[in-house]
């Protein structure tokens, strides 16, 4: 047995020392300026244009596909969106530096990363209609998106839990002795949460290659970052679990893509994970069941609108040649018809057939289930009008 | 008297108690200056200052942990889970120490000042984790109360009479049924029974047991089961916990007959209590099994909401069966 | 076969599993080096490496956290949970997560592989924290199976198939029985069906009911009535979820009378949701009321557990309450 | 509406920079050298001899408790015991700083504290014998003692619970406008608990006046530190709060009593938290239903045991010239005879009657809990042989 020692590495003092807020800088990496050009000492991160572009039109076609779908939910033809306009950034970048084989687990807000990884306007349509041919088979509300062969996780409600999950999910990949990792994306509120403590403490002492991304858009709901935590951000927390960390400007794609990369690197190589925390702002309301003027200014907005990630991306791939504003219009123009067309074919697609009502509870159907469905079918069957959505399928 | 919804009601009895008794804080996630996602405690902080209405971080178990401690303190919290599904990381908070606080220390420290406020159900295309229906979770925690209002009415009174109580108490507010309607609400304090049941509405034939939402649910059955000439008493619970057996099985033993209805899964929801018990005290005046009409035994699916309630149709053709056994 | 108490056959069962399959992973408090604070996984580290067998950092909602993500990923997941009393920092993760995960995905992601177990119940002097029985809390969320074995032999053949199910189990262990005695176990690799009732004791004029260290119970009070001359059979339920009442059903469709033993608190107790089932099912053939013999609606009390158990006595008396009613 | 700007104190980096441990040192407070002088640069806080003596006799007195109440529990005369042996100072010294009307929430290793307040003898004996004296009325099992007139919260078995509680409580009495603060003890596994993480944000947002004392002994039950946590201990944690911190020699009673005496000074006059790290070990076996010998060796104690705060305080005293050994001797014959004394008679005071079962479940007893309990009595007289307890005396 060997003597253990918990003070091995502690130093002494023989007055009352304070530790406090402010003792430490943890600085926030920035690449690109809001003009697209670099930073003094500031290199861009070895990106291909085929990559480059693909970050910049994944930003565009996400802030399309929000702002189409929180149209179409206030005609009423979704019932709950959940736009992402502004932070695409901080979803997109990060998701551009991880292999396809790494696992994504997100909070409800990383559209982009999901776009990035090649999930179509169709399929993000069938999962907002909830209709038959949405994977997930339509049991969640719009946003809860899940795709296996996607590598991305089904997004679940309640937050954090994704947290200590994505630990044990990192662990499972290195026991398979697979190359790949697990990112997790969260906000600064739900980071709150017990879980979140849990999953990063079990990450540091149990050596799990993740990636703890926190997005930091100042507010949870209406809850102010100030009301949230006292502490340096979630970033200042990292060094508690022993975890290293890296706090990145959210609205720069080039450095949270160089912070990615780099998280990535040493998440696989040591075994072990990292927190980034990337610093960005929700400019879209929280939801569409949400009014934000209720809780900040106007003027708070537009400082933030200024920092637009697509912009900067847009203006840096063009010093780099990598650009041509007439085809981005093309492509905004591109995206709003496919949004449009997705969205009317999917809105026509039925939901499942009603036998669907009790599968995957368990592998198998068992008893009790059986017997509430065929006391249902027979149900739906004298009251058809009552269920339109099912009555005219059921056998 | 005013017109008010049930949001309104609730936000009038915060204001009510809170004007009356400086101990009272209310708190939770977007509590504050926001007034709640569902704005049940819209400008209480402008009324009563920050330090007695206020945001807390996003952690139910740590709101419970802090309610139980203020609440052992003296202080009378009211604490706001957001939704009732999110209930679930204050559950050991729950479970463990408010509904023990009191019995573990032989009653020299309490948490009976706790009232813990949360929506709760289904009917609002809210899928998984918007509908739930948390109450027999509950049920099986000696040490709380569990209370439900079922119209705006309902909701103040017994609100005022939550705080007041000397114990904790679960108070869950049917969101289906938060601007659904207005009615008459006293505007003056007054207070409503916990532990009480009410009966809704006489009758000889079957007795429809439920609470929150489904009171109109069954509402809606017994008249469908009236053109029928099948006279339906409609008993509304209000207290899940302690819950009013007395006045169940007085009912029972009148008609003979008992259907409950909830919207949460059938196996292990509270109607299975409310069965064993009644069978129980009137096993020789039952003229056909007890019935349930509950939740599927799933998650609360978005695509199948309709086919998962627990409608009028499922409750009307459940009391044609009970009676023709 | 072998002579094992309770915990060696648990202990067996896993190295078993362990030798198999290189997916599996058991992890919790004190489950590494040590083997557990009832030493249910000992040597398992020194056999399998630190990798497969490790300690956890105190955290019941990380543990099942981790679990529910590892076991997604493919693993095979066996987590501990010191005593069933501390589960409740997990329940968010088990009831919102775990039992919900494959639904809420369509079948795409699943945490079919991960198992659950935990010491139950009372009888050691443990008061309110080391002496819950909390099986019917997990019986109202559908997607997860709960097991329960009543000896060493049921342990080993059912923490086996609970393990290998495609669907999340807890295993709730009698820590009452933990070193209580030692028994035959095989020595081999053996399955007992999950959602399969165990008939323990044919008899004709009662069914006595019940699962883990109270089937001990029920059969000592069946003794006491065989001496009355009453036949009792005795029907071990061994999974609460899904439970088997089609044998339920048939056993008292022949004796026309049910009792129901738990340990846990009645009010919400599994007994209830049984009771409500079985009325509904054998409404005709019921000759009495259906009898729970239940704990107290209060806390685990230490200085009273004697008289908060429901042991042989008071089931005795309720045989022949029932049988005289 | 405050323009809100949660990047206000953020500075910016053109590189990827690693925060990571090691970047900072918390340093731990040691006053008392192991010979009782004082370390150089030190100075002893201010503490009447009356005072010291007291912390001091508290010490001994515990230690003789532990080590009677173990033997007790082996003669089989009680079911459980957990002892602080090597831990007294943790207790002693912090309690020693605190006012009477503050509210102490204890984990469960802290009866050095409740001493301090005053409990005697006899009430420890009547607790841990769930006799009808202990105001507890022997619900629970031994060590959960609890006291109202002495501001000492009953303790509870589940790990971390009263963490977040201690907030709470803290923020009443500020509320309340009491010149009082909250202690909360748990040690360095509990913290690991989510509800750890709630409890410290909760109170550094929520500006309540908590001293939050975390006694690292190196152990939870067996599993040892370094799988427990992979930061700084626990201190750097406070960082990540915003909540400010102290880390302290443990097994220095003056120095845990300056860190305390400070931290309350903090947390009074700035209503906010203060973290202190008590670096200890615990040298006891975990429990009495625990053998340490399976999880570390005998040198790794020996090391600790050389480290004893007890005599470091005694000698101490004896360079004041408050410590007289004579004395000291008679105290632990005196602390032995008491325990002994008091042991055997609350061994033979009853239980409460059986009504108490259904008492404080709520203020009153509700109808179902009445009928429960008259069934419970004519059982009881049925068969009173098998309720030796209680049965004589149902009525
Ligand atoms: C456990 C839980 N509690 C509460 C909620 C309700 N809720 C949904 S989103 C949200 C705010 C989340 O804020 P943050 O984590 O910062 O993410 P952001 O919305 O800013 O992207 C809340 C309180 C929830 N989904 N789950
Ligand atoms: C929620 C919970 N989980 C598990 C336990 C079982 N348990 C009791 S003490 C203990 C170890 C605590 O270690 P630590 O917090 O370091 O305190 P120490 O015993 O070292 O004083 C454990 C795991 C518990 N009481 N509560
Ligand atoms: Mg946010
Ligand atoms: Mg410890």
């Amino acid at each position: 047995m060997k003597d253990r020692n918990h003070l091995a590495k502690v130093s002494t003092t023989h007055e009352v020392n304070i530790i406090e807020d402010g003792l430490i800088d943890i600085p926030m990496l920035q690449i690109l300026k809001p003009d697209g050009s670099l930073h003094e000492n500031a290199t861009a991160p070895e990106l291909d244009e085929a990559t480059a572009v693909k970050i910049h039109d994944t930003m565009e076609y996400i802030r399309v596909l929000d702002e189409r779908m929180i149209a179409a939910q206030r005609q009423g033809r979704i019932s709950f969106y959940l736009a992402s306009t502004g932070e695409e950034a901080a979803a997109v970048g990060s998701a551009a530096a991880l292999s396809e084989h790494d696992m994504i687990m997100s909070q409800y807000r990383e559209q982009g990363a999901l776009a990035y990884r090649g999930y179509t306007t169709s399929q993000f349509m069938n999962q907002m209609f909830s209709n038959k041919e949405d994977p997930n088979k339509g049991r969640q509300m719009p946003i809860h998106y899940g795709d296996k062969p996607l590598n991305f996780m089904t997004i679940s409600s309640p937050l954090g839990t994704q947290i200590p999950q994505a630990s044990g999910y990192a662990y499972g990949q290195k026991m398979a002795g697979n190359e790949a990792i697990t990112i997790c994306y969260f906000g600064e509120g739900a980071a709150s949460e017990g879980d979140f403590h849990a999953g990063l403490n079990m990450a540091a002492v149990l050596h799990c290659p993740v990636i703890f991304f926190c997005r930091n858009n100042g507010y949870a709901i209406s809850t102010p970052a100030d009301e949230q935590f006292a502490g340096d951000g979630i970033a200042s927390r990292g060094l508690g679990y022993g975890v290293k960390t890296i706090r990145v400007d959210g609205n720069d794609p080039l450095a949270v893509y160089a912070a990615t990369k780099r998280a990535r690197e040493i998440a696989l190589e040591e075994s072990c994970p990292v927190l980034i925390e990337a610093m960005t702002y929700r400019l879209a309301a929280h939801s569409t069941s949400d009014d934000p003027t209720g809780y900040r200014s106007r003027e708070e907005e537009d400082k933030w609108r200024a920092k637009d990630p697509i912009q900067r991306m847009a203006k840096w791939l063009e010093k780099k040649g990598w650009y041509d504003e007439a085809a981005n219009t093309k492509l905004i123009e591109k995206s709003r018809a496919d949004v449009l067309a997705a969205l009317k074919k999917s809105e026509k697609i039925d939901v499942n057939p009603i036998e669907d009502i009790v599968e995957d509870v368990y592998d198998d159907v068992p008893w009790h289930l059986k017997e509430q469905l065929d006391n249902l079918k027979s149900h739906i069957k004298q009251y058809p009008k009552a269920y339109p959505k099912t009555a005219g399928r059921v056998k | 008297m005013a017109k008010m919804n049930l949001l309104q009601a609730i936000n009038n009895a915060l204001i009510t108690v809170m004007e009356q008794d400086e101990r009272v804080m209310v708190f939770g996630e977007d509590v504050g200056h926001f007034g709640g996602v569902f704005r049940a405690t819209s400008h209480l902080q402008e009324k009563f200052g920050r330090a007695r209405c206020f945001n807390t971080p996003l952690t139910e178990q740590g709101i419970i942990g802090f309610a139980n401690g203020l609440a052992s303190q003296g202080s009378v919290p009211v604490a706001e889970i957001q939704f009732g599904d999110y209930i679930f990381p204050a559950f050991d908070q729950i479970v463990n120490e408010t509904a023990k606080f009191r019995y573990r220390s032989g009653g020299q420290f309490d948490v009976g000042t706790l009232t813990i406020r949360t929506p709760y159900g289904g009917g609002i295309a809210g899928g998984l984790y918007h509908s739930q229906s948390p109450e027999a979770f509950f049920a099986h925690a000696p040490g709380i109360k569990i209370v439900v209002p079922r119209n705006p009415y309902q909701a103040k009174g017994l609100l005022l009479a939550s705080i007041r109580d000397k114990n904790p108490v679960l108070f869950l507010e049917p969101k289906r049924l938060y601007r659904a309607s207005v009615s008459d609400v006293p505007e003056e304090d007054y207070e409503l029974p916990l532990g009480k049941a009410d009966v809704v509405q006489e009758g000889s034939d079957i007795t429809l047991l439920g609470w929150g939402a489904q009171i109109e649910i069954l509402q809606k059955a017994a008249d469908m089961a009236h053109e029928d000439g099948v006279s339906c008493e409609i008993i509304d619970l209000r207290s899940i916990l302690p819950w009013d057996a007395q006045t169940v099985a007085e009912s029972v033993m009148k008609t003979g007959r008992l259907l409950i209805n909830h919207e949460a899964p059938q196996t292990g929801g509270f109607a299975s209590e409310i069965a064993a018990t009644i069978q129980d005290k009137c096993f020789l005046y039952l003229e056909s099994p007890i019935a349930r009409v509950c939740g599927l035994d799933t998650p609360y699916p978005l695509s199948h909401e309709k086919e998962y309630m627990p409608d009028q149709f499922k409750t009307y053709e459940a009391i044609k069966r009970t009676l023709h056994y």
